[in-house]
């Protein structure tokens, strides 16, 4: 088991034959990914290693039956790539992407609404099930299947935590990167029922950081919601006081997204919160 | 990009918001112009154009009778440092006759991820205090994109916070305009604080502040412009997200922002202080690593350097021959202590170019921070 | 007691000053009704007959605390002054006016969700509350107070069907006509729960006609929601089989629609059904 | 207003939807034209252009192998009538071989107030039938105009029907052109029945419907045009609704749809039948009642004329104004038995003014149909 990807998945990759997009078309198939198309406009009909390429999202669904997409494109065209994969019902979208606009991103969300589709990220390392399927630009060498679900904003940092934790022999179910962006199209709290419901998953990390309020939101669910131990490392502890964003970012984070105030939200909820990676390793240890 | 309070007035009146007149003076030259634009009535309020706030409290906004008073106050206020900002140009303005200071701004509520219009009748600097210890003194209406901002919530909240019954018009005007221009522009953050009542019975935004969305400069050619006068936005066009604490000295060369911020914690538990992040995750070149680790040799606050990478998309063996081409650019030593780390893709690579080049190179995060405390054992 | 509109209303009139709007703006008054300004653009500062004219409905609202519309308007003005009107927050808006186009109508329903408004009609004779408040263009003879509450297709038939209950003594709680319109603001099943809640409405008049669906909807709120005795009067029980809506009409309505199928579905749910006015009279008789 | 199947092809044409080559023809000049547009290859099928269903049982289709034949054909065809619908005109089309024929359409879901697409893998005549006896052949999906029509959606019906897969794309695609159409021409109705599968293995649109809404007709010019060729719409121009229901003896001028199908109920319980509706509700005017009262005065079948009105919009001293204007222009007199009810605004000064000019006039509905039993009594 494990969540939202896995051996079943049949991923399409938008911007195959890019530079990265054909570098990390081979990783990701080296992990196992079934990847059943790739599309490039104006390729439709040509071959990627044998992977068919399309025009358009659709089609790919169309003759491969396609449920997921991984996206290799420069934002200026990811926007439209998933309003179009929303439009073809695909379920999973991994938006690696990074620099999608914050107002192109609400017309997103507001798509998604009445949709069937998952959005993962944008500006994500996306999502990986280990050894079944990767819908990302994370190094495999960091990643062991286990029974760990890990859930992170900060691509890089999941990598460190990952690698620790694989080198102490605690694998992971499903490592889901959330992206680092303003607004994603899913949070940690949206993450946390799904890591409950899988048998696989036998605990969860939370790999956060200083700003925004996605870690406070996902304590009330992990509070209420959530019977599996969670360990919750934070970076930025050391971080000087934050940039001014206005005085209209600073009434309406009210204090939140310290460091503190994400200590103390996660632990009323009974996380474990640390600092470096080592001490995840230490924590997930008591708690087996 | 958080634009300057001139650029945000200029954009703002742009939509028909209310601002007071005024001119931008970098030097005693245009004063005068400042002068005959503003009128010898109304003249005049010097304010210091900087990207921080409680610019008022450090003497950074100086009210004036005479031209005389300004060109004699000019220096001063161009010569300071407001939180370590150099201040190197003023707004000059007409004074006004203000009755009360009000709120209103324009964010993205983190909780609903939808755009929310924020209202207070307590404006002014104290604002944010005002927010925490008087919340029903602030009223909040998350905006849905597809519905737009309704005249009846701008209505709801000036009824509800108590503003007299002769503003909601004005009110309801200058929200629609303020999130027509957050919409149009991109905006992240749209704030008029304070919106001041002058004795006219009218609202005016006295203070603004504007931050646009940086992923959405190349659609909006004329933001895209102002860009130039921020270092950070011109490091951002090579791919480099760099933040200057303007305190510390130890300079971070890192690949996306979770690593950037676990080591600078661990800085901090070795007992040392960072200075700077440069986050070059955003595409990697040779011409971004070269300005990077320039960056990190001139500055002379920096005394030394961490690098700690765990590469995805990132290859390490690139980022190794992009450091190695720059370091040879720069007369073939790095002049100061740099401690690398390099792990992830291609990693074993990238290692042993830069051992071979003689660097002190590091696997894992530990061996790293190891060599870290050693050399501060040396320095001290 | 009544429902939408009272003596507490407070209206405005969109189009005082044009020939329609002028003779029922007296109409109105002289019933009893509270009108508090009129909106005419470009005629903002004048008055009519002492009273205020504005140049937008929000101005309307904000200088006279107005909290109902009544429109005088041509279709192609309507649809932007509704949507004014949604915006300003408005909370009835009776829309006499005939003709707004349908996919206008489909903008205004998405916009009305999430607002405070109740949109009546249009192509609406509108709504009364004898003696208290009249939004509409019934002819004032035909309405008594009194303890029946009445919803209306059709304007000219609720005239007559009204005139028959104040010539029998039956008075009215408030008179609503939904509107001719494939699509109307307000249903008759959305009515229904309104009625049952007001104190002073003893019984309901439903009058309806064959096409639509609308009674049918109606007879599964009835049924679920209402204790209070309801008489449906249906026109149009002669009319031959209509003509072809097209396949898709009909098959999208697969029977209902037709006079039988409406009888069917509101007697199961414990209506009285009726053709012809007088017998409204007759069956409300036996129910009291 | 229903269009005739050869201008609805002709619109979703201009959207891409394919449909079969042909020519409309009206007499036999241009039948000529026809057979070289089509070539002798696929000549021919025609087409009764009526707007009632059940054409082809009715023998207005039939299909020719060449120019003498349907040169033959043609006249009976043009001469016939359909449900009482005269056949003016044809449409000359290729013939098509055929392997499926499926239903496609577009419309109002009453119960959610919304568009409603449509679907079902068997289509043709007999789609009614199919949907009831057969719901499960018939797939709907409720469109929200906001979020439009989704290729997902179309794809799911299309699987959940058993579509065979070489097909899903192209029903995505016109699908998504039919939903175009629908909303840019402000339609109530598009259908393609039957949307048939061709040996290619495409589909083209063998028979198509489009209503479009009346009340939108002023900002589609090129719609507005079509208009002319309809009675019923260019009465309704003149704020006349009128329905002609093709049988019966009784015309009825009244006021407002209900109480034109009272008065019908009414006519019916007293034994008799009404022939035609006109209903003034839309805008009272001297040309709408002149219109109004001539054609009930020339009709052939109509035997005798009630006029049913409680006005509320409508002022009844108008009416009868208008209406004595009218007669007086047609001869002083109207020339068939005419039974008058005025009630509501201004009745009483109306009815005087009708009694005044010598006709039977009625205050109560009960008074008029006791006087229409009357009349019947001494027509029988």
């Amino acid at each position: 088991m494990s969540i939202l990807v896995d051996k079943n998945t049949r991923l399409v990759v938008l911007g195959m034959t890019g530079r990265q997009g054909s570098f990390h078309t081979r990783l990701m198939r080296e992990e196992g990914t079934n990847i059943v198309a790739g599309v490039v406009p104006g390729k439709g009909g040509q071959q990627f290693e044998g992977i068919p390429i399309y025009d358009t999202i659709l089609q790919a669904k169309l003759a491969q039956d396609a449920n997921a997409c991984v996206f290799f494109v420069p934002a200026s065209a990811a926007t439209q790539g998933i309003l179009d994969a929303i439009d073809a019902g695909i379920e999973v979208v991994s938006a690696i992407t990074d620099g999608i606009p914050m107002h192109d991103m609400l017309l997103i969300q507001e798509k998604l609404k009445g949709s069937r589709t998952r959005v993962i990220g944008p500006n994500t390392s996306g999502l990986i099930t280990p050894r079944q399927a990767k819908l990302g630009i994370m190094p495999s060498m960091a990643y062991k299947p286990g029974p760990v679900g890990v859930m992170a904003r900060s691509g890089s940092l999941s990598y460190e935590v990952c690698y620790e934790l694989s080198k102490a022999g605690l694998g992971q179910s499903t490592v889901v990167g959330i992206g680092g962006d303003r607004i994603v199209g899913t949070t940690f709290a949206e993450l946390v029922p799904l890591f409950e419901a899988d048998a696989e998953t036998r605990a969860i990390v939370m790999v956060g950081e200083i700003g925004g309020v996605d870690e406070e939101r996902a304590a009330l669910t992990i509070k209420e919601h959530c019977s599996k131990p969670v360990v919750a490392i934070i970076a930025g502890s050391s971080a000087p006081p934050g940039k001014a964003m206005g005085h209209a970012g600073a009434i309406i984070t009210q204090g939140k997204g310290t460091f503190e105030s994400k200590r103390e939200a996660l632990q009323a909820a009974g996380v474990k919160v640390v600092r470096y990676p080592r001490e995840v390793v230490q924590a997930l240890r008591e708690a087996f | 990009m958080d634009l300057y309070e001139h650029q945000a007035k200029a954009i703002f009146q742009q939509y028909g918001i209310p601002i007071p007149r005024g001119l931008v003076v970098r030097d005693e030259s245009s004063l005068q112009a400042a002068f005959d634009a503003i009128g010898q009535e109304s003249f005049g309020v010097l304010k210091a154009q900087v990207l921080t706030g409680g610019r008022g409290k450090a003497g950074g906004i100086k009210v004036v009778d005479s031209l005389p008073q300004a060109l004699e106050l000019l220096p001063n206020i161009l010569g300071m440092r407001i939180k370590e900002f150099p201040v190197d140009s003023l707004l000059v303005e007409e004074r006004l006759h203000i009755k009360n200071e009000y709120f209103m701004g324009l964010t993205i509520d983190p909780e609903a991820s939808l755009p929310v219009l924020l209202l207070s009748p307590r404006g002014g600097m104290d604002i944010e205090e005002v927010a925490k210890d008087y919340p029903s003194a602030l009223g909040k209406y998350v905006i849905h994109p597809s519905r737009g901002l309704p005249s009846f919530a701008v209505m709801d909240l000036a009824r509800g916070l108590g503003f007299p019954h002769r503003l909601w018009g004005a009110l309801i005007d200058i929200a629609g305009k303020l999130y027509k221009a957050f919409c149009q522009e991109e905006a992240t953050l749209a704030e008029l604080n304070p919106l001041a009542e002058t004795t006219g019975d009218s609202l005016i935004a006295v203070d603004s502040r504007l931050s646009v969305d940086d992923n959405a400069l190349f659609r909006h050619p004329e933001l895209n412009e102002l860009k130039k006068g921020f270092k950070e936005m011109s490091l951002k066009d090579k791919g480099l997200d760099y933040i200057d604490l303007r305190t510390g000295e130890v300079g971070l060369l890192c690949v996306g922002a979770g690593m950037t911020m676990l080591t600078m914690d661990l800085v901090a538990q070795a007992g040392a202080k960072a200075r700077c992040f440069l986050d070059v995750s955003h595409g990697i070149s040779a011409e971004g690593l070269s300005t990077a680790l320039e960056l990190l040799a001139s500055e002379p606050g920096i005394k030394c350097v961490l690098v700690n990478m765990f590469g995805g998309l990132s290859r390490m063996d690139e980022i190794a021959t992009f450091m190695l081409q720059a370091i040879e650019a720069m007369g073939g030593r790095f002049p100061k202590p740099i401690l690398i780390r390099l792990q992830g893709t291609n990693a074993e690579i990238g290692r042993r170019m830069m051992m071979e080049a003689g660097y002190v190179v590091s696997t894992e995060l530990e061996e790293l921070m190891d060599n870290f405390k050693e050399l501060l054992k040396g320095t001290k």
